[in-house]
């Protein structure tokens, strides 16, 4: 049998590989985008695995709403990106850098 | 004796300061002077009036004007006291002040402060009375450095020459100095007595020559002692008693008058007089009467010699002040406080008659002050001629005059006294009495005697001064002269009654007097003692130098260059005054300030930690990159922190 | 299995103001539909009736005690009713300040309305939000609308830039807020709040995963509210969002996220309060310590004031995690009034913000009292109030968060936090000596319309009004918790 | 007879009212006129403070009390005892003169300056009348604002670094008293300040509670180290400025003392009391060799002020040793109600000073004392008046500025010797850098063209001073009516301080 | 069976996401993004929420994963190598990330959520639906959350209109635009010091 903690650690991993990826990456900005894909998808898992295993309903709920806000991130998101892009004819991430201090 | 009276008395000068003050510009000067003199003579009269109440119909009084303050348990309060010690200096000042209001109408005669200067008289009139007539220790030192204040006024006033305006500074920190003791003394009596009203405190004085207490810890003092020392550096400040006489003879730089009635006559005998006033206290501290005693000798001696080699006219009468003023303080020291204040009342009359002789003379000579550029004044100012030699020859003591008496006194008792320090004193006093009559007679002579040193073709010739001059030096010539026959009440009687405090034990004027068979007698036996013929041999070798063979002082000053070195410098000490103290604190003022303030406490302290959060705020600034991975690794980071210490 | 549907008729009416605003925004977003460009005024309009019609709904209805509908999901209790007439009135300032500004840079756009409507929407629901999802729905409506509104002067380099930090960032923090969500969630099994806290009380968890939870729910907290380290986006998007858009921002979003907090730690975990007090500790102190002492280095103001923001949050946390009433009404009112100063600061920028000059720079600022001494006066009292100096309000609200960390005996971080209130004190200085000492560049006068006229004295004297009589204000935050 | 009017609201209000109506009249005629009323009227109403005073009694007079923050229970509550009075009149009369002060001087902006220290004068009245802590506080930073613009607008040259060092200095002091007030608070229950008078406090907290107290008012006095901003934010300060700061602001620092540190912290005050009276004594006798390396004339006179105010904390805290050597009962109130007199005095004498240096400024634009000689000749009246007050300053007897040191020197003897000998150094540091200073600007020939060229004093400034030297000799001649009203509080704080609190 | 697939899909999913995080290449990365969605949804599957997993499918991978696919390829990116400072800093990151991930499988390992702790769930009942279920959620207790997520989706179109749509320039002359311009419009006076004074910073630090 899967236990919880595979399932949690598993949400972990993706979770902590996702994090590493927005800082790792200093190239492109729609490599940010995904990794938060990432992140939520491991989030998902975990909801997924309790919601399984405590057989309680609302934690898949949840994921269907955390589902149903990730598209409509990942539209305003690609949306400022392309304004960015417009802009600045750059998405790489270092360039980002007019604003600091 | 009334409150109305002594009132009346005190405030009748400051009244007429008042007018010739604020009023002076508006009613010109006939009236400031006349405003101003009348206040003094109704002084003057009034003082009489009540010396004549205390002498002859016994009378005293001690009461309270107003409560000054109140703390706790604690009145202070301004009141007045009259004893024969009162009264007899209320007459004093009151006399010289009228005598030298009356001379400044001449002398000040084409001056642009003419009414200030009266002014400035009647006030410290005022102040001088408020001094001797105070009956508590917070009023003594009202009048105390109401007095200073007066003294630093005048000697500044022509504030336009640098040397007036800085003897005047210089006069008034060197009391200040003084006044520092005074003040801890007046401290320490509150302390130890618990109040300030004399009657109470002498009372007490008994039970705190008891008491010890511990300044630095393991070592016992004694609270008279230290109380009676700290006060006496009041009276050397004011007093002008070594170390602190420096600020006297530049305090010459004031108007003549001024150095007749202030630093010659009253004001600088405040000092005698409060410790005659403390005489209860000092009785008890024989520790403190010593240092009286060889401070009083120290001046006495040292200053007279500073006085041979002067030759501005005023600055030699001024160390010839220093050097009575040691007598007075010897006799302080030696208990025998009525011989001191017998010699400070003699002293006032012919001092003041010295000085204003010397205005004369100045006059006469368009304000040239150097005794080399005078000579053979005498067929030209007979009266002034006359009356400076009545005060000379009482100044060194000639037998039957007034100074002859009370200096006699003082040696005498010196001679008789017991405590540390007498042997000293009594060299000095008698080696002071030779140099005085060096001193005064070389000035004498070369003032009076002798060619005309000055160019007497230019058609000013000097001529005699106005009577407003010369009425004052006769009426001051005449105490001068009579005033030494009161010695039998004054030093040998009981004038004093029971304002002069002394042990047995220290009663040397008792042992004194106990062959004092009236004042001739005095005479006769002076005539035959020591002092005498020291003084006679000052006059001689005066005349031999500087009568006969003109050309020897210059010949000993050559061959005693070494000595003449340091009697010009003043032994050093307004070198040391000046480069120690003045230049001393100006640095540790500069040092402090500019490296305690500035760098320190500004610049590291205050300053740095602004700097410091600000430069931290650049560097922090600088995290902020603009770069989103380091935006994100801060969150992770954290995240990091916070995992690890909140969770694991 | 039943296939019936058991759906029992929620108690709409508690959420009338919702609703209400729900359905205005439709309208609003079909008058943009259809009247495009030339209908924005009738937008504005509509805009503005909507949130005082809001404000009027929220406040009849503040008498009427509260309770749970939507199952559970919904709450309205006194707390959330003030929050969000807070919310409103500020908004409708808002977007009085906003449009003159937008208007002079062709950004006067009627869906610039419609996101900010929604946007006042998620935060209405973060406050009353008793559920993890509706709560999540609620902070992702705003966030998305401020996403936009941040990016809305699309030709600007800055305000994409400072758009596309703000969406990742937060996006990475919602993940975080999700992730101990769902921990939180695993623990407990329920994402009520109400039955976290009643699972919480009966005991029984394990205290190192549900920790484990707090850290990331804290994080997400923190990100919005803008505290220590999870500040980086703050000055940034301050700095790059038209102006118009950082006063939307720094205002009201800020009231949602402390509602937030409460609603998480307090409701929720209240009962654990020893485990998130510390984390609250660590961020507070590094946010005053941070926000005032790189705020002195600013010379943009809008940045400097985002680096004081960042100090207010750490002074708002320091009621939340003193844990106790006193502490949570202390918090409360120094977010609304911290929110009220900062509109007035920033209403200020707008105001002397001219077509194609940002009055962001603190030399614009120079001689400013000479220029129009009554603007100068104003904004004096709005730095004088962030500063904390009395008898400005923002005296009291550092007062009473103070004194609710000094009852709790934690007077290290009372010290900490007056001491930094002290090197805060500095910058707001800067303003009113670069305002009132130095001489003025151009010597024209300053024009502004009459409403921002008559509105930033409004919002100037409410602070000095408050200042004078904080009394009932303060009674208003205490009797919420009560 | 005054009992029914509520005459501390009317002090504190009416003036800030009046500075409102001052700035809304505008910059015109009226302006001047206008504020010299006001603050007439209010040192009218303050002399009422003193005709309906009861010497008899330590307890609250004039008292008010009105809720004003009911969640904390922060009332608006007033009363005066016989610390406060005194300095409510003076602050009053302080007022008066520096509007006069400003009357020609201020061109610029003149109803915002005169506004400014009408508003202030209110908010300092209110300093010393406010008996709820957190009224105390807000009145006593409030204070800052005004004080912080009429620097930064109508100071000199470095006016800038001045007025902010000045502003930072103080709130960095004052945020730690906010929190003892806090602390007290969350002891007691209540932020009434007769009842954290009541309150016990353990040895420790007392210490804390204590260094707290004295950090906030140490800085207001200012004591050594914390002395800097003073002389930075007089130079800068214009000549109304000045006044308010050296004869208010710094007061407030000692009447903090004695409202709070003391009566409060009584063990702790006396387990430290050898901090607070080595401060003094290096403040009067560092500061006075500092005063003496000063060239300019305003810094001077600022740092010859931090040398007075030492007397005053010295009174304060030599209390604890007197009690221990009490050979006479008289020394402590001796030394509270010299530190006390001190202060009044001090405010007329250092703002007579101030106002002289303004005379010369307003006419020469400099403070540099190299830039003078011989003034006296040009302008004899004012001559006449800058001696007597350096008089004053130097401690002469017949001058105010003699009383408090005397009494304060004198009860020093009593804690220690060398009290009493360092504090009486001031005797010869003070008359040397006043008198200094006199002989180089006043005496002397005229020593340049500028010095040539001025013109004595007018009217209206002879009036402002010979009003202040009026004052100063009258107490200085008799000081007995001024004391007499504190008899009755010094006598309760010292019961107050003399009973521990352990 | 259960867990050997289990372990398999865990395997490539790391991977996938590994990749995703460590490719140059956006479009690369996308499509291991749809791997890593691929496999969780059979994860999910596992975990018995057969609805979301097909959601996951078809939203996901059928359009947001498309949209991210026509941005790249419509945003015309170059390629270059990474930057300098990339491997310099990477240790303290894969460090950071590493004690992180460390200190969360601490926590979620099977000491706290082990099989022994948390039991397996009963097997469902049969007719169980899960999408059902989920369904009857939704529409009762979540309606509010669920009308709430609408908002958000409208809110999400009407933003990315806003920030995307571009209207199309008038190559018309607008006349009244042209008469009434003035001055100020095209030109600005600024004033301008000669000589750069000092800063009053300079003069107060």
């Amino acid at each position: 049998m899967i236990a919880l903690s595979d399932c949690l650690i598993l949400g972990a991993l993706l979770f902590s590989l996702s994090v590493a990826g927005i800082f790792i990456n200093r190239k492109n900005i729609i490599i940010l985008l995904m990794c938060v894909e990432l992140m939520l998808l491991a989030v998902n898992l975990n909801f997924i695995a309790f919601s399984h295993f405590s057989g309680d309903m609302a934690g898949q709920v949840f994921v269907f709403f955390i589902l149903t806000v990730a598209a409509a991130e990942a539209a305003i998101g690609l949306a400022i990106l392309v304004v960015l892009f417009r802009n600045r004819q750059t998405i790489n991430v270092a360039d980002l850098d007019s604003l600091k201090g | 004796m009334n409150q109305t009276l002594l009132l009346t008395l005190a405030l009748a000068p400051l009244v007429g300061s008042i007018i010739a003050g604020f009023f002076g510009n508006k009613i010109g000067n006939a009236w400031s002077h006349r405003a101003a003199i009348s206040g003094v003579a109704i002084a003057f009269g009034l003082s009489a009036w009540v010396l004549k109440l205390v002498v002859v119909d016994g009378e005293s009084y001690n009461q309270q004007v107003y409560q000054w303050l109140q703390a706790g348990s604690l009145s202070l309060e301004v009141g007045f006291m009259v004893d024969a010690l009162t009264a007899m200096m209320m007459v004093v000042v009151t006399f010289v002040s009228l005598m030298v209001h009356i001379y400044t109408i001449a002398y000040m005669r084409d001056d642009d402060g003419y009414s200030r200067f009266f002014s400035y008289i009647s006030l410290f009139t005022f102040s001088m009375l408020m001094l001797v007539m105070a009956n508590n220790f917070m009023q003594l030192f009202f009048g105390w450095e109401a007095v200073g204040l007066v003294s630093y006024l005048l000697i500044g006033f022509w504030y336009k020459k640098p040397t007036a305006i800085y003897a005047n500074l210089k006069a008034f920190l060197v009391n200040r100095v003084g006044d520092f003791g005074f003040l801890l003394g007046i401290a320490g009596v509150l302390m130890y007595a618990g109040s300030l009203d004399y009657v109470t405190v002498f009372a007490q004085a008994p039970a705190m020559a008891e008491q010890t207490t511990q300044l630095f810890s393991g070592h016992d003092w004694s609270v008279m002692t230290i109380i009676c020392i700290l006060l006496f550096i009041g009276a050397m400040g004011k007093s002008a008693q070594v170390p602190l006489h420096v600020w006297l003879p530049d305090s010459m730089e004031g108007p003549t008058p001024i150095s007749a009635l202030i630093h010659a006559a009253t004001m600088v005998t405040a000092g005698i007089f409060m410790v005659t006033r403390m005489s209860p206290l000092f009785e008890f501290s024989e520790t403190a009467l010593s240092f009286v005693l060889v401070i009083g000798a120290i001046t006495a001696l040292f200053m007279g010699l500073l006085g041979l080699i002067q030759n501005d006219i005023k600055r030699v009468i001024a160390y010839s002040t220093l050097s009575q003023l040691g007598y007075m303080t010897v006799a302080l020291g030696a208990s025998a406080y009525a011989s001191g204040v017998f010699h400070l009342m003699t002293h006032a009359f012919f001092k003041a008659l010295l000085f204003l002789g010397a205005g004369s003379v100045i006059m006469a000579m368009h304000h040239q002050q150097d005794i080399r550029k005078m000579g053979g004044l005498k067929k030209y100012m007979p009266i002034t001629y006359w009356t400076a030699l009545i005060g000379s020859l009482a100044l060194i003591g000639f037998p039957g005059l007034a100074g002859f008496f009370s200096k006699d006194s003082i040696i005498e008792a010196v001679h008789a006294s017991q405590i540390a320090g007498s042997g000293f004193a009594y060299f000095a006093v008698l080696a002071g009495v030779f140099i005085t009559a060096l001193y005064s007679f070389r000035l004498f002579f070369l003032v009076f005697h002798g060619k005309e040193r000055f160019d007497i073709n230019s058609g000013h010739l000097p001529h005699e001064s106005p009577a407003t001059v010369t009425i004052p030096l006769i009426l001051l010539a005449i105490p001068s002269v009579i005033a030494g026959y009161l010695i039998g009440d004054m030093v040998f009687g009981d004038f004093f009654g029971s304002a002069i405090f002394v042990l047995p034990e220290h009663d040397v004027l008792k042992h004194v007097g106990e062959e004092f068979h009236g004042a001739f007698s005095f005479v006769l036996h002076g005539m035959s003692q020591l002092p005498f013929l020291l003084a006679m041999a000052g006059i001689v070798t005066a005349y031999y130098l500087y009568m006969v063979r003109v050309d020897l002082p210059a010949k000993i000053q050559q061959r005693f260059q070494w000595l003449h070195r340091i009697l010009d410098n003043k032994y050093g000490f307004d070198d040391f005054n000046a480069k120690v103290f003045a230049g001393g604190s100006r640095m540790i003022g500069d040092l402090l300030w500019k490296v305690g303030d500035q760098k320190i406490i500004d610049g590291a302290i205050v300053n740095g930690t602004a700097k410091t959060v600000d430069a931290i705020s650049k560097l922090v600034r600088q995290m902020q990159t603009g770069y989103l991975y380091h935006y994100a690794f801060a969150m992770i980071i954290g995240l990091y922190v916070l995992l690890t210490y909140f969770v694991v | 299995m039943t296939n019936k549907i058991n759906f029992e008729v929620a108690n709409m009416s508690l959420a009338l103001p919702e609703m209400f605003m729900l359905a205005m925004a439709c309208v609003i977003l079909l008058v943009v539909a259809f009247l495009g460009k030339k209908g924005t005024h009738v937008v504005y309009g509509l805009s503005q009736l909507t949130l005082a019609i809001t404000a009027v709904l929220i406040y009849q209805s503040m008498g009427d005690g509260g309770g749970f509908t939507f199952d559970g999901t919904y709450i309205k209790d006194t707390f959330s009713d003030v929050l969000k007439l807070a919310i409103c009135l500020i908004n409708i300032a808002v977007l009085l300040y906003s449009t003159s500004y937008l208007k002079a840079r062709d950004l006067f756009k009627g869906e610039y309305y419609v996101l900010a409507i929604f946007s006042t929407l998620g935060m209405m629901i973060m406050v009353s939000a008793a559920n993890f999802i509706t709560i999540y729905l609620g902070l992702e409506l705003m966030s998305l609308c401020l996403y936009a509104m941040v990016a809305i002067h699309r030709d600007s380099a800055a305000c994409t830039e400072a758009a596309m930090k703000y969406f990742i960032l937060g996006a990475i923090a919602s993940g975080m807020l999700l992730y101990g969500m769902s921990i939180i969630y695993g623990v407990t099994g329920s994402l009520s709040i109400t039955t976290i806290s009643e699972t919480i009380q009966a005991g029984g968890l394990n205290d190192t995963v549900l920790s484990f939870g707090l850290v990331f729910l804290v994080i997400g907290i923190g990100f919005k509210l803008g505290a220590v380290p999870f500040h980086m986006w703050l000055p940034d998007v301050y700095h790059g969002a038209p102006t118009a858009v950082t006063l939307f921002i720094a205002t009201t979003p800020k009231i949602a996220a402390f509602a937030m907090a409460m609603r998480l730690l307090v409701d929720g975990l209240g009962d654990v309060q020893q485990y998130w007090h510390g984390m609250l500790v660590m961020l507070s102190v590094m946010s005053m310590i941070i926000g005032n002492v790189v705020a002195i280095a600013q010379t943009n103001l809008k940045r400097m004031l985002a680096y004081s923001t960042i100090s207010h949050v750490g002074f708002i946390l320091l009621g939340i995690l003193s844990g106790t009433q006193a502490g949570y009404a202390a918090s409360m009112f120094y977010v609304v009034v911290y929110a009220l100063m900062s509109l007035g600061a920033f209403g200020m920028i707008i105001l002397m913000s001219r077509q194609g000059f940002e009055a962001d720079n603190i030399e614009a600022y120079k001689g400013l009292s000479q220029r129009n001494p009554w603007f100068a006066l104003m904004m004096l009292i709005l730095m004088f109030s962030m500063a904390g100096i009395p008898p400005l309000v923002g005296f009291y609200a550092k007062l009473t968060v103070i004194k609710a960390v000094v009852d709790i005996n934690l007077m290290s971080v009372a010290i900490i936090a007056v001491l930094m209130s002290v090197i805060g004190a500095f910058y707001y200085l800067r303003i009113i000596k670069v305002m009132y000492f130095d001489k003025p560049d151009q010597r024209e006068e300053l024009e502004a319309p009459a409403d921002m006229r008559v509105m930033i004295s409004v919002n100037a004297l409410t602070v000095f009004g408050l200042g004078l009589f904080p009394g009932s204000l303060l009674a208003l935050c205490a009797s919420v918790f009560s | 007879m005054f009992t029914n009017l509520p005459l501390l609201s009317l002090l504190i209000w009416f003036p800030i009212l009046g500075g409102i109506a001052v700035i809304l009249n505008g910059d015109n005629a009226r302006t001047r006129p206008l504020s010299l009323l006001i603050s007439v009227i209010t040192l009218l109403l303050s002399i009422c403070l003193y005709i309906g005073f009861d010497n008899t009694t330590h307890q609250m007079q004039f008292a008010e009390q009105a809720s004003w923050i009911a969640t904390f229970n922060i009332n608006y509550a007033l009363g005066i005892d016989g610390f406060s009075m005194p300095l409510i009149i003076l602050t009053a009369f302080s007022t008066v003169i520096v509007v006069i002060a400003g009357w020609e001087v201020i061109q610029h902006r003149a109803n915002q300056y005169m506004a400014a220290f009408l508003i202030m004068s209110g908010l300092m009245i209110a300093v010393f009348a406010a008996l709820d802590a957190i009224l105390f506080y807000v009145f006593f930073e409030a204070m800052l604002i005004p004080l912080f613009l009429v620097i930064g607008i109508w100071g000199g040259p470095n006016r800038v670094y001045a007025t902010i060092k000045f502003f930072l200095y103080t709130l960095f002091g004052s945020v730690f008293l906010l929190l003892a007030l806090l602390y007290l608070h969350h002891v007691s229950g209540s932020f009434s300040i007769l009842d954290f008078h009541e309150v016990s406090l353990s040895m420790q907290e007392q210490i804390y509670l204590f260094l707290a107290f004295l950090i906030a008012f140490a800085v207001k006095v200012p004591m050594w180290p914390v002395h800097t901003w003073l002389p930075d934010a007089h130079v800068e300060a214009p000549t109304g400025g000045s006044v308010i700061l050296a004869a208010i602001t710094l007061k407030i620092g000692g009447y903090g003392l004695i409202r709070f540190a003391l009566p409060i912290t009584p063990d702790a005050s006396m387990a430290l009391d050898w901090l607070v009276i080595g401060l003094s004594l290096t403040a009067v006798v560092y500061i006075g060799f500092v005063a003496l390396a000063q060239s300019d004339l305003k810094k001077l006179i600022a740092y010859s002020s931090i040398a007075h105010m030492g007397f005053v904390t010295l009174g304060l805290f030599i209390v604890f040793r007197i009690f221990a050597n009490s050979s006479t009962g008289s020394g402590a109130v001796l030394a509270v109600e010299g530190a006390m007199v001190q202060m009044i005095s001090h405010g007329f004498i250092a703002a007579a000073m101030f106002l002289s240096v303004g005379v010369l400024y307003d006419r020469m634009h400099t403070r540099e004392i190299s830039a003078y000689g011989g003034v006296i000749n040009k302008m004899p009246i004012f001559g006449g008046f800058a001696v007597f007050f350096a008089m004053a300053n130097a401690g002469l007897p017949g001058t105010s500025g003699f009383v408090g040191e005397f009494m304060v020197i004198l009860a020093s003897f009593q804690a220690n010797f060398w009290y009493a000998f360092l504090a009486a150094t001031t005797l010869i540091l003070g008359a040397a850098y006043t008198l200094w200073m006199l002989k180089r600007v006043m005496f002397g020939e005229v020593a340049n063209d500028n010095v040539a060229q001025l013109t004595d004093i007018n009217r209206r400034e002879f009036w402002m001073l010979a009003s202040l030297a009026i004052i100063v000799l009258l107490i200085g001649l008799w000081p007995a009516p001024l004391t007499a009203v504190m008899h009755a509080s010094v006598e309760h704080l010292l019961t107050q301080i003399s009973q521990s609190k352990l | 069976m259960e867990q050997i697939i289990f372990y398999v899909f865990s395997v490539i999913l790391l991977f996938a996401a590994t990749m995703v995080v460590t490719v140059r290449n956006p479009v690369r990365a996308a499509l291991f993004l749809i791997l890593a969605f691929f496999t969780s949804s059979g994860i999910w599957m596992i975990l018995e929420a057969e609805f979301l997993a097909l959601t996951l499918v078809l939203v996901y991978v059928g359009a947001v994963m498309v949209l991210f696919l026509f941005v790249v390829m419509m945003l015309d990116i170059d390629l270059a190598p990474l930057q300098e400072g990339f491997t310099k800093y990477l240790p303290l990151g894969i460090l950071v990330a590493a004690l992180i991930t460390m200190e969360m499988i601490a926590v979620l390992g099977a000491s706290h959520f082990g099989l022994d702790i948390v039991p397996p769930p009963l097997p469902h009942p049969d007719g169980y639906s899960n999408t059902k279920e989920l369904g009857l959620l939704l529409y009762t207790v979540y309606v509010y959350p669920f009308e709430i997520a609408s908002v958000i989706l409208t809110v999400a179109i009407v933003a990315a209109i806003t920030l995307t749509l571009r209207e199309k320039k008038s190559k018309f002359q607008d006349v009244d635009k042209q008469i009434r311009v003035q001055a100020k419009d095209r030109l600005r006076i600024i004033k301008m010091d000669a000589v750069k004074r000092p800063t009053d910073e300079e003069a107060t630090s």
